[in-house]
């Protein structure tokens, strides 16, 4: 039987899967991203995990959704530039 | 394909698909229910043979080192791409570098915030360098710390400190940085060679269990791969900052 | 214990990290000596190794980890003729490219040398690992210094949306690979090939297996860019700078099919014993399907780069069903013509680039009468064509005899068909090109709308020589000629299918591997032969169909008529990347759907 | 309920094939590639657990304490990091395609038919 913390846990990032797919803006997804990757890290936690809990916390919460955001900031860049 | 079709194909594809999934994993053991041998054998000769407490570290740098080989060369080599793609847009004119992201002004920190920010630098350098050295002993090792210490230049940009950093740091030294831990890795591989081993072997002796020493040729592997991954993730963030924060002079 | 089995990888890998270091203090040209001075170094270790291999299988143990009670602790190399024949292909091409790169790109900075070092070192771990999640990592790292390379150019529009298709489609290539890993290893807890295979032989194979069966072999197929993983295959080419296309279709893709019987012979050989007559069948439908796909597509080109792709897609097609033949000539078989279409393919691939650098474009019809100034090159380039179509003497046409004969064994005879369609059509649209371009036979302007749209193909070089550099020509001359006589080899067939009795040992192997008990030697059984007329017909018909094409205007209407059929398989090649993940996601639906019909 | 987790992973990966396909931005798309990797990590967690075992770390516990499975963990943690810097790569292609084509809508890349 599972436990119940995990059993949650589990469909928490299953629902936060969905919701970072279906979420069709990429500046919102950015910060959805982020979450997810929290969740993740909580997942490895509970499932004894903390070597990879940590690394995720630092990739999936932090540096993943930043080079999102600069490649969006660049695009949005490069937008504006050829407007002008 | 039309959208409509694409998405219309792709479900049909897709619930055979999820049957053929559903089908295989049920075919796994029930969770929890974990049967080895591979993982138990490792866990277990972690303390007695190489006096390291964390077995995942144990599997990353030296039971199943040559892995990790790999996969630090997929970063350098992720790392080398993105910095010839995006660094062929410097053939332009020269521009200054300020922050231009659009929508917002430039960013010009309070004191407060300069200060908090390069005081949790400091800290998250030296959380980094903590978690880099003690791989071998707690959760935690080059990869992981490695990323931690990638992200003190963030702080500095969010200190308005980024132009200082990018002059105390510069960019052709993380560079170096990152392809000495590359290389590092290769080399300790070679010297074990040299030392009459097999390729990454072992042959440094052991130390105490619990010691920051302990595991032989472990730590060793460890700083080259929290180099290789502080420096490359450093000129990642630094390159697409670059990219983000470079206004053409017009 | 022989101390050579790690250097082919370390060794390349070491000095790209050293170059990439002092990236500012190198010049162009030392950089480009090191990289070629590397190479040739590796492929003197794999020569090594290949030769070493021959009597007995080599295991080498990273890290000193030698399996305790037949358990497999750390990685292993298991090195055979085929993997090391493999990797020797690999560091020979990659010389070639480098040699001829070292006056192509005219600003080819270090870290192109840096990038093809990696993409060597990735691909000798590759062919030599005997380690399954080890041969994940390698051919990630493979295919991340391949989307590298083929995003180079970036200053044209077309490079980076093909490394951007390359890229996507064969990461989620990747994520199929990894899952079937970890279901393997959940069923396992193993992850060298020996173990697992052991493991599993002790069981019937369940759904489980057949699914992770499914998810590993899908994966590696979409390297090999088997129909209907192949769509990547044609952008990435179309795309990529000339040397690095050398890499890919001479030996990235065949390593994914390596993989694939590695992976089979080694791990489910043992389980799937019962139904390898289903097993064939799939492989050979597989096979088949892309070998047409690929000659459809392959003749109604226009750029000489895409057409080159989709003629390797189509020969890759031949070998897969060599492979899926499961048998030793077919394996043998499928050897023999790799290693005859890498040098055809190699030398094809830097004629183009010879062509483009010259006259500044691939295109056919900018080209018309154009390459009258390159006698050699169009000489070399349609003895390449020569090759590929089966010439009595060149590797491929000895390969697909010994395909045949084991072909007929298990009433697959038609599949002489199919090899005759792959060659004439591919080898046809090569003889057109050549002699549109260099004699101007045929007309003038294309007139069916039927033609695909020009592909944007930015020269790469400096314009520039009077002449062709002897760097660009003789390795482009000297793979041709590889290919074109590789059979008059003395004793190469006898010693491929050994090699292929060696490769397909599935208990020996474990034995090897795992308790350290050396295969016996085995006696290399001799094949009937056939005789070439396979290789002439199809050249003939080759020589004839582009001939039709170009001078008589009626058949060229009925061709085009008759490609309008090709239409519905060219409007899937649409450039859109979901669509191919589509039909990705539809290949493994497909794939694990027959495989659990058929192996339950 | 025990087999839980592996549902969750083959719904992840699907979720996410299905985001990509129907993407109409490239960074939309190269997330979902993102999640859809994150399906193996579920996947592997899920495959090294034990019921009441502990972290392979034994610093606080005796060694032979029944631990969960520690190779699932060293492959997920080098993969963790070392797939940021593909994604960094594709992101990279995302951006030099707009520089280029204009646009980052797939439906809109035209350059490679047939």
């Amino acid at each position: 039987m599972l436990p119940l913390i995990q059993a949650m846990v589990l469909l928490f990032v299953a629902a936060g899967a969905a919701v970072v797919a279906l979420t069709r803006d990429p500046v919102a997804q950015a910060l959805v991203v982020s979450f997810y990757g929290l969740l993740l890290a909580i997942l490895f936690f509970v499932f004894q995990a903390p070597d990879v809990s940590l690394s995720q916390i630092v990739i999936g919460a932090v540096a993943l959704p930043l080079m999102i955001l600069l490649a969006l900031t660049k695009i949005k860049k490069q937008e504006h530039e050829k407007k002008d | 394909m039309k959208r409509k079709t694409r998405t219309r194909f792709f479900l049909v594809s897709a619930s055979v698909l999820a049957a053929v999934f559903l089908l295989g994993v049920l075919g796994l053991p029930p969770l929890g229910h974990y049967r080895g041998p591979y993982g138990d054998v490792v866990n277990a000769l972690t303390v007695p043979e190489r006096h390291v407490t964390d077995a995942v570290t144990l599997v990353n740098f030296d039971v199943r080192g040559f892995d990790t080989l790999g996969e630090e060369y997929i970063l350098f080599t992720s790392v080398m791409a993105v910095a010839l793609l995006l660094r062929r847009q410097r053939d332009e004119p020269r521009r200054r570098h300020r922050d231009h992201a659009p929508g917002r002004k430039g960013v010009e920190a309070s004191d407060a915030v300069r200060v908090v920010s390069l005081v949790l630098s400091g800290i998250l350098v030296t959380f980094g360098i903590y978690v880099v050295t003690h791989g071998q002993l707690t959760p935690g090792g080059g990869f992981q710390g490695g990323v931690i210490l990638a992200t003190a230049p963030l702080l500095m940009y969010v200190a308005g400190e980024f132009e200082n950093f990018r002059r105390a740091v510069p960019r052709q030294l993380v560079h170096i940085a990152e392809a000495l831990g590359a290389c590092g890795y290769g080399l300790i591989g070679l010297a074990t060679m040299a030392a009459g081993g097999a390729f990454l072997q072992n042959t440094l002796p052991f130390g105490t269990t619990g010691s920051i020493v302990s595991g032989g040729t472990i730590p060793l592997i460890d700083l080259s791969v929290g180099l290789e991954v502080s420096g490359g993730l450093a000129v990642l963030l630094i390159v697409y900052m670059e990219e983000t924060l470079e206004h053409k002079e017009e | 214990m022989t101390a050579l089995p790690p250097l082919p990888v370390a060794i390349p890998l070491a000095v790209a990290a050293l170059l990439a270091g002092l990236n500012h203090f190198v010049k162009r040209r030392a950089s480009s000596w090191i990289a070629i001075a590397t190479t040739a170094i590796n492929v003197w270790f794999c020569i090594q190794l290949l030769l070493q291999s021959i009597p007995n299988t080599i295991v080498y143990w990273f890290g000193g980890w030698q399996p305790r009670h037949g358990i497999a602790l750390g990685i292993s190399f298991v090195i055979d003729p085929i993997g090391a024949g493999l990797a020797c292909i690999a560091g020979v091409l990659t010389l070639a490219a480098l040699i001829f790169s070292s006056k192509y790109f005219d600003s080819v900075g270090t870290l192109f040398h840096v990038l093809m070092l990696v993409f060597l070192g990735a691909m000798c771990g590759f062919a030599l690992t005997g380690d399954l999640f080890n041969l994940f990592v390698f051919f990630e790292l493979m295919s991340a210094a391949a989307y590298a390379l083929c995003g180079y150019k970036t200053e044209e529009p077309a490079p980076v949306q093909g490394a951007l298709n390359f890229a996507v489609t064969n990461t989620v290539g990747c994520y199929f690979l990894l899952t079937g890993i970890g279901l393997v290893y959940a069923r396992t807890g193993a992850l060298n090939l020996a173990q697992i295979g052991r493991t599993l032989d002790q069981q019937p194979p369940g759904a489980l297996v057949i699914v992770a069966f499914t998810f590993i072999t899908c994966g590696f197929l979409v390297k090999t860019a088997a129909t209907p993983f192949h769509f990547w295959l044609d952008d990435a080419h179309a795309v990529a700078p000339t040397p690095v296309c050398v890499l890919y279709s001479g030996i990235m893709v065949e390593l994914g099919l390596y993989a694939v019987a590695r992976v089979y012979w080694t791990v489910f050989s043992g389980c799937f014993s019962a139904s390898t007559e289903a097993l064939r069948g799939l492989f050979i439908t597989i096979g088949t399907a892309t070998a047409l796909v690929g000659a459809g597509m392959c003749f109604g080109q226009r750029n000489l780069k895409r057409l080159l792709a989709f003629s390797t897609i189509s020969h890759v097609g031949v070998m897969v069903i060599g492979f899926g033949l499961l048998t030793v000539n077919g394996l043998a078989g499928m050897a023999y013509y790799m290693l005859g279409h890498a040098g055809a393919k190699s030398g094809l691939f830097l004629c183009a680039g010879i062509v483009l650098h010259r006259c500044r474009s691939v295109d056919l019809f900018e080209l018309k009468g154009r390459t009258a100034r390159l006698p050699f090159t169009i000489a070399a380039l349609i003895c390449g064509a020569a090759a590929l179509a089966g010439t009595p003497l060149s590797g491929v046409s000895l390969g697909d005899s010994m395909i045949h004969s084991a072909a007929n064994r298990h009433a697959y005879g038609w599949i002489t068909w199919i090899s005759l369609a792959s060659g004439v059509l591919t080898s046809a649209a090569i003889f057109r090109f050549a002699a549109y371009t260099f004699a101007g036979l045929g007309p003038d302007t294309p007139k069916s709308p039927e033609e695909p749209q020009k592909t944007e193909e930015h020269p790469e070089t400096a314009p520039g020589d009077a002449s062709t550099p002897a760097v660009m020509f003789v390795p482009a001359a000297l793979l041709t000629f590889a290919g074109l006589f590789l059979a008059i080899t003395p004793g190469l067939e006898n010693v491929l299918v050994r090699a292929a009795q060696q490769f397909e040992d599935h208990s020996g192997y474990i034995r090897r591997v795992l308790d350290n008990v050396p295969a016996p030697m085995m006696a290399a059984p001799a094949i009937p032969h056939e005789e070439f007329a396979h290789g002439l017909l199809t050249l003939a018909l080759a020589i004839g169909l582009s001939l039709l094409y170009l001078l008589w205007e009626r058949g060229r209407h009925s061709l085009n008529a008759a490609a309008k059929a090709v239409q519905i398989i060219r409007r899937a090649h649409s450039g859109h990347v979901g669509d191919y993940v589509t039909w990705l996601t539809f290949g493994v639906a497909g794939f694990g759907l027959a495989a659990l019909l058929l192996l339950r | 309920m025990s087999y839980l987790p592996y549902v969750i992973a083959a719904w992840i990966f699907l979720v996410g094939l299905y985001g990509l396909i129907t993407s109409r931005h490239l960074v939309h798309l190269i997330i979902c590639l993102s999640v859809i990797q994150s399906s193996t990590y579920v996947l592997l967690v899920a495959i090294g657990y034990r019921t009441g075992a502990a972290a392979p770390v034994f610093a606080d516990i005796p060694p032979g304490t029944p631990a969960v499975d520690s190779v699932v963990q060293a492959v997920m943690l080098t993969d963790v990091v070392v797939e940021v810097t593909v994604v960094a790569l594709l992101l990279a292609f995302a951006v030099q395609t707009h520089k280029r084509h204009g646009t980052v809508d797939p439906d809109q890349l035209r350059a490679l038919r047939g």
